[in-house]
């Protein structure tokens, strides 16, 4: 019986306070001035303060890519702040959604409910992308978002209005790759995934693309999560016979890769996408990462100063060397940033606002020339795939991949 | 050196690591490819250490200290003042104060809203002063009060005490009422309530110490001898208490920041061509009827009247069923106003589903009354021939006595259906795509692992065929299904749940004759092979790692049409009868053959084999069983969510599944249900507590302390649990703990 | 030249590295297997004592090599105290975790499960601390402190580098000095006495509390030096211990869970299994764990407790 | 001593040439019996004998190389061969048993343990069982009416609700004989009943013992090592040693058979027999401190 008691009282006890809060207190706003925080978002002035969304992965297995590119996103927005070039303040608000489809959409509301974030960047992945972007776009207002990595070629065609993607999508970067491999003379290519939806995406429409020019495919995959020995798969590559491989997948075991392949003694070329192109695989292949090649939508380093620049602020700031995605969601932050001001200069920006001047945006970031279709790509004319290769530990652009040989 | 000292040195080493660890727990470092060291040395070199290693050192006192204070513990005051002092840390900690607050700063915790009223010139000075210290001393000195009057007994303190915590509790309100009076906006914080509530309890610690004449508190007695003077009546009085909330101040109606009371509610939709039922409803009906089943059910329970009780029962239904129609077409007027802020069922403040909360009490209050007037009768009976009618298990034994499972049947109903729509979106979101959906995995697991007590690893490969099932028959998948088989994803359910079953059957039937571990791995195994499967691509069925895109579910039955969209609630109460019935289900089937069948095999195979069990058969039930409601769950995890790839199918979860059963009790139901919303809510909860990046750490600390301070769970089965008691008496030497080996 | 011609020509290549990857599961392997002699518990949180053994001996390497190129005699050195550093971390952690999460749970007799369940959350615990501390990159390289590719010799046409002879030699070593410890020993006794029959080995004056910790450190040495022996391979990070551990634990169960030579023997076989099976003709390496993971159903339909049986008491 | 129930020609059990080897260990070497339907035989020898091993060949937990044994288990069955068949199906056969050290389950309670054992022979399912269907709610009734007169038979009146592992030790060899007795067996084979009991205790299982077989008219098959209680209830015994059966006659014959008392004294059989003259009461063994044959066969 005691027990039983027990329980009803914590019950009862439950029920009330849960209740309890449920009675909102409902006060009309009358006043205007107020705590600074709570009404901060109707009234104009210098110290009005925007937030900026962010949904990515930030814990489990995935949390370092989403760790990146909040990075990113933070040091655009400390460098604004700082410098007082616009006339209000920005802040982060991020959300981690562990890269999970099943956990970004609780991420994704946290943002939609604070009616401080007009834009969000993100989401990080393209199966969260995928789970939230209706979320996004389906919510009244409508929230912008700008995606710095969802790389899957599937996102534009969705009929999300409010959604932006300021990187090539995997086909773009895969047929592109497809062609300067076939042009350039290979005759037989290793095309390798890394299983996750970004590896499997690009290294699908190169193998397509590669087999409709006439060069013949060998296709595999290994599990980049779980996988850290490369030397097996690196033997089979090397007995191949191929000339080139293609490796779609990220960074870090791009570089575990790279040295297993020295290790087996491959000749033939190597070539990843943007998913390697880092300084996470510079410094983790060493010695065996000289001369690999990587398709890049994003600007060279050399030819845009900024890029030197985030480089040198990222480190000083983090720590740590800039990764895959920072530099793209450094951009995003900052044109989001852009479009806020553009918003901002009519009044109060909303979301409706900030969707519009996102819409009609020109912008020159440091990865790439930011120019929306309706679709919510970059224009195609922007969308330059570069060829970059690694020497001697520095990752140097070749050029624009169509005008190489 | 002897044992005791050593053993205290001991602790102290263990106190002062368990400082040190917390140094490198909490913190914003984080460490980098550059520096590997760099978090380490911010963590622990400079003087923030010395604060870690203080805190270990003041456990430690308090450990080694402990003997003395425990003849003080059983003293009367003692048990209100720790869930005093509780609540109040939890409110000031870790509550929300102020929700606007939260969306604008990121904090809208005590802290948050002191920082704002610094800031602040036009709030009053009294609340500046309250959340700025005088909240913090107050604690303080009631605590030091109290300690003195339960000591000393000196009545002095107790009034002190008593006096500090009914100012605490006037001085929170009415710092939180200024804070909102002065800025405004919709706030469903729950901080200042649970303050109140630990300052009155204070309050109560304070003249319980001095007045109560016992030397051993009775904790359990005092309250069984409230709850049990009058049935439901303590329940009513709440009803009474929050109606009149629900019904003068709480939100009705509201549009972004603006929300309208009953009363403002009546003006504002006075004219708007509202149905008469709902304005009358706003203007005078809504009041009376509260009224009247308040006075009804309070007479009912005070007089004890079964007649009274009916009549305030039917009220109270009729109650309810008028609050929604009045709801209904407040937010139908709402819609035709401003369709760019929603539509039917949008908008509503907290108000409306709290009084349909309150006039559940009263249900529950004069539930009470009917039953325990009945049961009085039947109890006599049973006096009479206590072997007569033994109960089928202990624990439908337990629940068929309680005269208290009807109202808690109605509280809870009640909670579950008014109270997610006064939740924000991203609760919602949380409530039906994590907790929701895991409570029903766990429950289906609960059936393999904690009835059968087979070790299943690889339970998430269920899920996974559930939800590609309904993938493939819905056309998301590359592969399409013939035309005339292609259906809407809730009647592929069933379907689903076939294919479950048979992969259940085809698991089960080579491996169950593997023991403990031995079936684990191959579990494991199966697992990874269908995570794997999906993932590869074979053929093209799947779509490898990108995984398909669901439609979202609609029925359309007659004149029924019911769309789900991207808003949470309808997928609630969707996933709600799902609940509901398997639980039922799953209910009666405990208390079956085959659960009898299933303790028995997980209790000793070799024995239940020998009294005629069929293990095999048993087994496989279980997993067949288990398996189709896991085929459930993925079914409608796939049509909520939208879209989903094999990333979410992978060891982790299986083993997490695992968790949150053996977390909750191992074996039983509401374990299993407890298990899995306290560890998916945690998650969520710690978004706002720790940085982000951390929460799995955090997750996996408490979970660790948990298992340590409570290893058999959070509410354990009534069975298993007298099993543990057993053998804690038994427990003297350590080898006691250390299982058998299974002799075959 | 056909792919299946290019297998058999890779084999023994494959089969050197397979023998690698088997040694460092085996030594994983040998942690859970010996914990569950003496406990029947799989003791879910190996794993990070592996990932802690790695982390810990990259600090130590990192620090006496720091940028500098290692020569001559320093290089067997620095293995040494690699390996030494690694399995004094792994045996520190593993203590740790056996006084935190085991120990207090088997005082209150708590159900078999909630051991696994708090070896979950230690589990979670450990690797984002670590995580959190140092990074959350998927690899971090040590320093090459020298050419772990470095071609020593050549059986046939496959090549033998320093890394493998370092990384199968170790294994070696520290397997014979297990099993001798486990056969020839006091501590060894006392072992194989708990496994067989804790009640009767407390009576008869064996300190199970004690023998129970000595199993744990004895495990977490093991796995902390091959979190070494990895990491130098494939480098350290805060996630590196879940597949390993998963795969060693397979391995432990497929050689008879609670069977020392029958978790060096696992770790083996399913070692090889991997490198075979990635390189097959026509399958593909992600097919790889489908297969390895088919092979150890099949093995344990045939022989349902392992190749070589239960027992560390008798088999050892 | 009087048989009261009739020993009939009925063969219950039949074993013929059981050989049980483990590795190089002849367990059972050769044994020939037969058990007739409503006695009571027992199962003598001393440790190490095979006695738990010869029952656990009769049950289908072992599988003896050599040799047939075959079972009628309720009056009027056909004889069935019980090699190779799982343990369950024997008990099906009308084959129940209890264990040398109890194994019962111990977070059941009483009653729900002695309903696993009626439930067995029960044909409702699960689906009927979710569903709440009449006829499951029958079974049940009927099941837990049948577990309670059960429970009170063998003296645990009103004790259905505690749990299993809650009761005292003679409670709980009760308890195993009352699940035994719940699949409706024609056979049952108690392993040691009375080890661990007290003489009060011992003197109340030999009556429940006897009372079972007069009243149920059930056969029962019994190893016990107290030479007290079988020579009180036995009425044919049969004697193990070294897996192999070296006598078998009624208690009086048994007693003084010089064979027996030289293999359980160690002594030759002509010492043996002059002892048991001086003695005819000699109690053969002490029944303390039993090695667990079956953790031995391990």
């Amino acid at each position: 019986m005691r027990n039983r008691t027990l329980t009803t009282i914590t019950v009862v006890l439950a029920a009330g306070a849960l209740a309890l809060s449920a009675c909102s207190s409902s006060k009309k706003n009358t006043n205007g001035g107020g705590l600074g925080g709570g009404s901060s978002a109707n009234n104009g002035g210098t110290n009005q303060t925007y937030k900026i969304g962010f949904v990515g992965a930030l814990s489990g297995p995935n949390a370092q890519l989403g760790i990146n590119e909040r990075n990113g996103a933070t040091l655009a927005i400390d460098q604004a702040n700082a410098s007082g070039k616009y006339k209000f303040k920005i802040a982060l608000n991020a959300q981690d959604s562990e890269g999970d489809p099943a956990k970004a959409p609780a991420a994704a509301t946290a943002l939609i409910s604070d009616p401080t974030v007009v834009a969000v960047i993100g989401p990080a992945f393209s199966g969260e992308s995928k789970a939230v972007n209706p979320s996004f776009c389906q919510a009244s207002p409508p929230m912008p978002t700008v995606t710095a990595s969802a790389s899957n070629a599937e996102l534009q065609n969705q009929g999300n209005k409010c959604w932006h993607r300021i990187i090539p999508n995997d086909n773009v970067e895969g047929s592109q790759g497809a062609d300067w491999l076939a042009r350039t003379g290979a005759k037989k290519v290793y095309v390798l995934s890394d299983l996750s939806a970004y590896g499997a995406g690009v290294a699908g429409t190169m193998a397509k693309e590669l087999k409709a020019k006439g060069v013949s495919v060998v296709s595999s995959g290994v599990d980049g999560t779980t996988t850290k020995n490369y030397n097996p798969i690196a033997g089979t590559i090397a007995a191949s016979g191929t000339d080139a491989l293609f490796y779609g997948g990220y960074d870090a075991q791009s570089a575990l890769l790279a040295k297993a392949l020295v290790a087996a003694g491959y000749k033939g070329r190597t070539v990843t996408g943007n998913g390697g192109k880092s300084s996470v695989f510079t410094t983790g292949a060493g010695k065996a990462g000289n001369g690999w090649y990587f398709t890049c939508g994003c600007q060279d380093a050399t030819i845009a100063p900024t890029a030197k620049e985030f480089t040198a602020a990222y480190t000083a700031k983090f720590n740590t060397p800039p990764s895959t995605y920072s530099p793209e969601a450094f951009d995003a932050a900052n044109l989001l940033m852009d479009a806020i001001s553009k918003a901002s200069a009519s009044g109060t920006a909303t979301r409706t606002s900030v969707l519009d001047a996102l819409n009609k945006e020109d912008f020159t970031g440091i990865t790439t020339q930011i120019k929306f279709q309706a679709n919510g790509e970059v224009q195609s004319s922007s969308l330059i795939v570069n060829l970059f290769q690694e020497k001697s530990g520095a990752i140097k652009g070749l050029g624009n991949i169509k005008e190489l040989n | 050196m002897n044992t005791a000292t050593r053993a205290t040195l001991r602790r102290l080493a263990a106190c002062l690591l368990g400082g040190f660890v917390l140094a490198l727990m909490v913190g914003r470092q984080e460490g980098s490819l550059n520096d590997f060291g760099i978090s380490f040395h911010q963590a622990v070199v400079g003087p923030r250490i010395f604060v870690f290693l203080l805190i270990g050192l003041v456990i430690f006192v308090m450990v080694t200290f402990w003997p003395r204070v425990v003849p003080y513990l059983t003293r009367p005051g003692v048990a209100p003042l720790g869930a005093g002092l509780l609540a109040v840390l939890a409110a000031q900690t870790v509550m929300n104060w102020y929700d606007p607050l939260v969306s604008s700063t990121g904090n809208g915790k005590f802290s948050g809203v002191r920082t704002a009223a610094n800031a602040s010139p036009n709030l009053s000075s009294v609340s500046v002063a309250f959340f700025g210290w005088l909240a913090w001393t107050l604690v303080i000195a009631a605590l030091v009060a109290c300690a003195a009057a339960i000591v000393t007994r000196v009545r002095v303190f107790g009034y002190v005490t008593a006096a500090i915590g009914i100012v605490g509790a006037v001085l929170a309100y009415v710092a939180h009422s200024a804070v909102v009076d002065l800025d405004g906006g919709i706030d469903h914080s729950l901080g200042v309530y649970a303050d109140i509530v630990g300052f009155l309890l204070l309050a109560c610690a304070g003249i319980t110490a001095v007045h109560a004449r016992a030397e051993v508190a009775d904790t359990r007695g005092f309250l069984r001898k409230v709850m049990g003077y009058r049935p439901g009546l303590p329940i009513a009085a709440l009803g009474v208490i929050l109606g009149l909330l629900a019904f003068s101040t709480a939100g009705w109606f509201g549009a972004l920041q603006i929300n309208d009371t009953l009363a403002q509610a009546h003006s504002d939709f006075d004219g708007t061509g509202i149905s008469s039922l709902a304005l009358n409803y706003l203007g005078w009906l809504g009041w009376t009827l509260f009224g009247a089943a308040a006075v009804l059910s309070l007479a009912a329970t005070y007089l004890r009247n079964r007649m009274l009780a009916w009549v305030s029962l039917i009220l109270s239904v009729v109650g309810v069923v008028l609050t929604f129609l009045t709801l209904r077409s407040m937010t139908d007027i709402g819609a035709q106003v401003a369709p760019q802020f929603g539509g039917t069922w949008k908008n509503l403040g907290a108000g409306g589903f709290l009084a349909c909360i309150v006039f559940s009490l009263f249900a529950a209050a004069t539930a009470m009354v009917i039953s325990s007037t009945s049961a009085g009768v039947r109890r006599n009976v049973r006096a009479k021939a206590p072997t007569d009618e033994l109960p089928v298990t202990s624990m439908v034994k337990g629940f068929r006595r309680s005269s208290n499972a009807m109202p808690l049947l109605i509280i809870g109903g009640a909670l579950a259906l008014f109270y997610p729509p006064t939740l924000t979106l991203t609760w919602q979101n949380v409530l039906v795509g994590q907790i929701g959906v895991f409570v029903l995995l766990a429950v289906g697991l609960n059936v393999v692992v904690g009835w059968a007590g087979l070790l299943d690893l690889g339970y998430i490969a269920f899920y996974e065929i559930g939800s590609y099932t309904t993938a493939y028959l819905v056309g998301a998948l590359p592969v399409k299904p013939p035309s005339w088989l292609q259906m809407s994803p809730l009647v592929s359910i069933p379907f689903a749940i076939l294919a479950c079953l048979i992969a259940g059957v085809l698991l089960g039937a080579p491996t169950l004759r593997l023991r403990g571990d031995y079936l684990a791995i191959v579990t494991l195994g199966f697992g990874e092979i269908i995570q794997i499967l999906a993932v590869n691509n074979p053929g093209g069925f799947t779509g490898g790692p990108q995984g398909p895109t669901v439609p979202h579910p609609r029925i359309h039955l007659g004149g029924i049409n019911i769309t789900w969209g991207q808003d949470n609630l309808p997928y609630w109460y969707l996933l709600l009868i799902m609940l509901i019935v398997v639980i039922v289900l799953f209910y009666r089937l405990e208390g079956s053959r085959l659960g009898r069948a299933w303790a028995a095999i997980r209790e000793d195979e070799v024995a239940a084999q020998a009294s005629g069990v069929n293990t095999t058969r048993v087994k496989l039930l279980a997993f067949a069983i288990g398996a189709s409601t896991s085929a459930l769950a993925g079914s409608f995890f796939a049509t909520q969510v939208g879209y989903f790839d094999p990333s979410l199918f992978t060891l982790q979860a299986s083993i997490l599944i695992v968790a949150y059963v053996v977390f909750g009790g191992m074996g039983s139901l509401q374990g299993a249900i407890a298990g899995a919303a306290v560890l998916t809510w945690l998650p969520q909860f710690l978004k706002a507590q720790v940085p982000q990046d951390d929460r799995q750490m955090w997750i996996g600390a408490l979970v660790l302390a948990m298992m340590i301070f409570r290893p058999a769970g959070l509410l354990p089965a009534k069975r298993r649990k007298a099993e543990l008691e057993g053998l804690d008496a038994a427990a003297s030497s350590e080898t006691a703990a250390v299982p058998r080996a299974g002799a075959m | 030249m056909s792919q299946s011609e290019n297998w058999v020509q890779q084999l023994p290549q494959n089969i050197i590295i397979g023998l690698e990857q088997g040694s460092v599961y085996s030594l994983i392997a040998l942690g859970y297997t010996l914990v569950y002699g003496v406990l029947q518990l799989i003791n879910f949180a190996h794993s990070e004592v592996f990932m802690a053994g790695g982390f810990g001996s990259y600090l130590v390497v990192n620090g006496i090599v720091g940028h500098r190129h290692m020569t001559g005699v320093m290089v067997p050195l620095t293995v040494l105290c690699g390996v030494l550093s690694g399995a004094l971390t792994g045996a520190a952690i593993a203590w740790l975790l056996e006084k935190v999460a085991y120990k207090t749970l088997r005082r209150s007799g708590a159900p078999k499960l909630a051991f696994l369940i708090s070896a979950i959350g230690a589990s979670l615990f450990l690797s984002n601390l670590a995580g959190k501390l140092f990074n959350r990159l998927p690899n971090n390289a040590f320093p090459t402190y020298f050419d772990i590719n470095h071609q020593l010799f050549k059986i046939g046409n496959a090549k033998v580098t320093l890394i493998e002879v370092i990384i199968v030699g170790s294994a070696v070593v520290m397997m014979i000095f297990l099993d001798r410890l486990v056969n020839r020993t006091k501590l060894g006794r006392g072992i194989r006495a708990v496994a067989e029959d804790a009640p009767t080995a407390a009576l008869m004056g064996i300190d199970i509390d004690k023998t129970i910790s000595r199993t744990f450190v004895i495990g977490g040495a093991l796995a902390g030096a091959a979190g070494f022996m990895f990491g130098t391979a494939f480098g350290v990070s805060n996630l590196m211990g879940f597949t390993p551990g998963v795969k060693a634990f397979a391995a432990a169960v497929l050689g008879g869970i609670g069977n020392i030579r029958g978790a060096m023997i696992g770790g083996l076989i399913l070692g090889q299994a991997e490198v075979l099976i990635a390189a097959l003709p026509f399958v593909g390496a992600q097919w790889n764990d489908v297969i390895s993971f088919v092979v150890l159903v099949l093995i344990l339909l045939v022989r349902p407790t392992g190749i070589l049986g239960e027992r560390l008491g008798r088999a050892a | 001593m009087t048989a009261t129930s009739q020993a009939t020609q009925d063969v219950v059990f039949d074993v013929d040439h059981v050989t049980l080897r483990f590795g190089g260990v002849v367990s059972l070497n050769d044994v020939t019996l037969q058990m007739y339907r409503g006695e009571i035989l027992a199962v003598i020898g001393p440790n190490g004998a095979g006695k738990t091993s010869l029952f656990n060949s009769l049950t289908g937990v072992y599988t003896p190389q050599e040799g047939t044994v075959t079972v009628a288990g309720r009056a009027g069955d056909a004889p069935v061969s019980v090699i190779g068949k799982k343990t369950h199906v024997v008990n099906h056969l009308g084959v129940a048993r209890t264990f040398q050290n109890i194994r019962l389950f111990p977070a059941l309670t009483a009653l729900e343990n002695v309903k696993v054992g009626i439930e067995t022979r029960q044909k409702s399912g699960p689906i009927a069982a979710m569903l709440g269907m009449p006829w499951q709610r029958r079974e049940e009734k009927e099941s837990t009416a049948t577990a309670l007169a059960l429970l009170n038979d063998v003296g645990l009146p009103g004790r259905g609700n505690e749990l299993a592992g809650a009761l005292a030790y003679g409670e709980q060899r009760r308890l195993e004989i009352a699940r035994a007795l719940g699949t409706n067996p024609g056979v049952l084979l108690l392993d040691e009943p009375a080890a661990g009991t007290n003489p009060v205790e011992k003197r109340d299982l030999a009556e429940l013992i006897s009372r079972i077989n007069r009243e149920r008219g059930v056969s029962i098959l019994l190893i016990e090592h107290d030479m007290k209680l079988v020579m009180s209830i036995a009425h044919r015994i049969i004697v193990l040693n070294f897996g192999e059966k070296i006598a078998e006659g009624t208690p009086q014959e048994i007693q003084r058979d010089p064979v027996v008392v030289a293999a359980y004294l160690g002594t030759s059989a002509e010492d043996a027999q002059q002892q048991a003259e001086q003695a005819p009461e000699l109690t053969l063994i002490d029944t303390d401190t039993v090695q667990d044959e079956e953790q031995a066969d391990d």
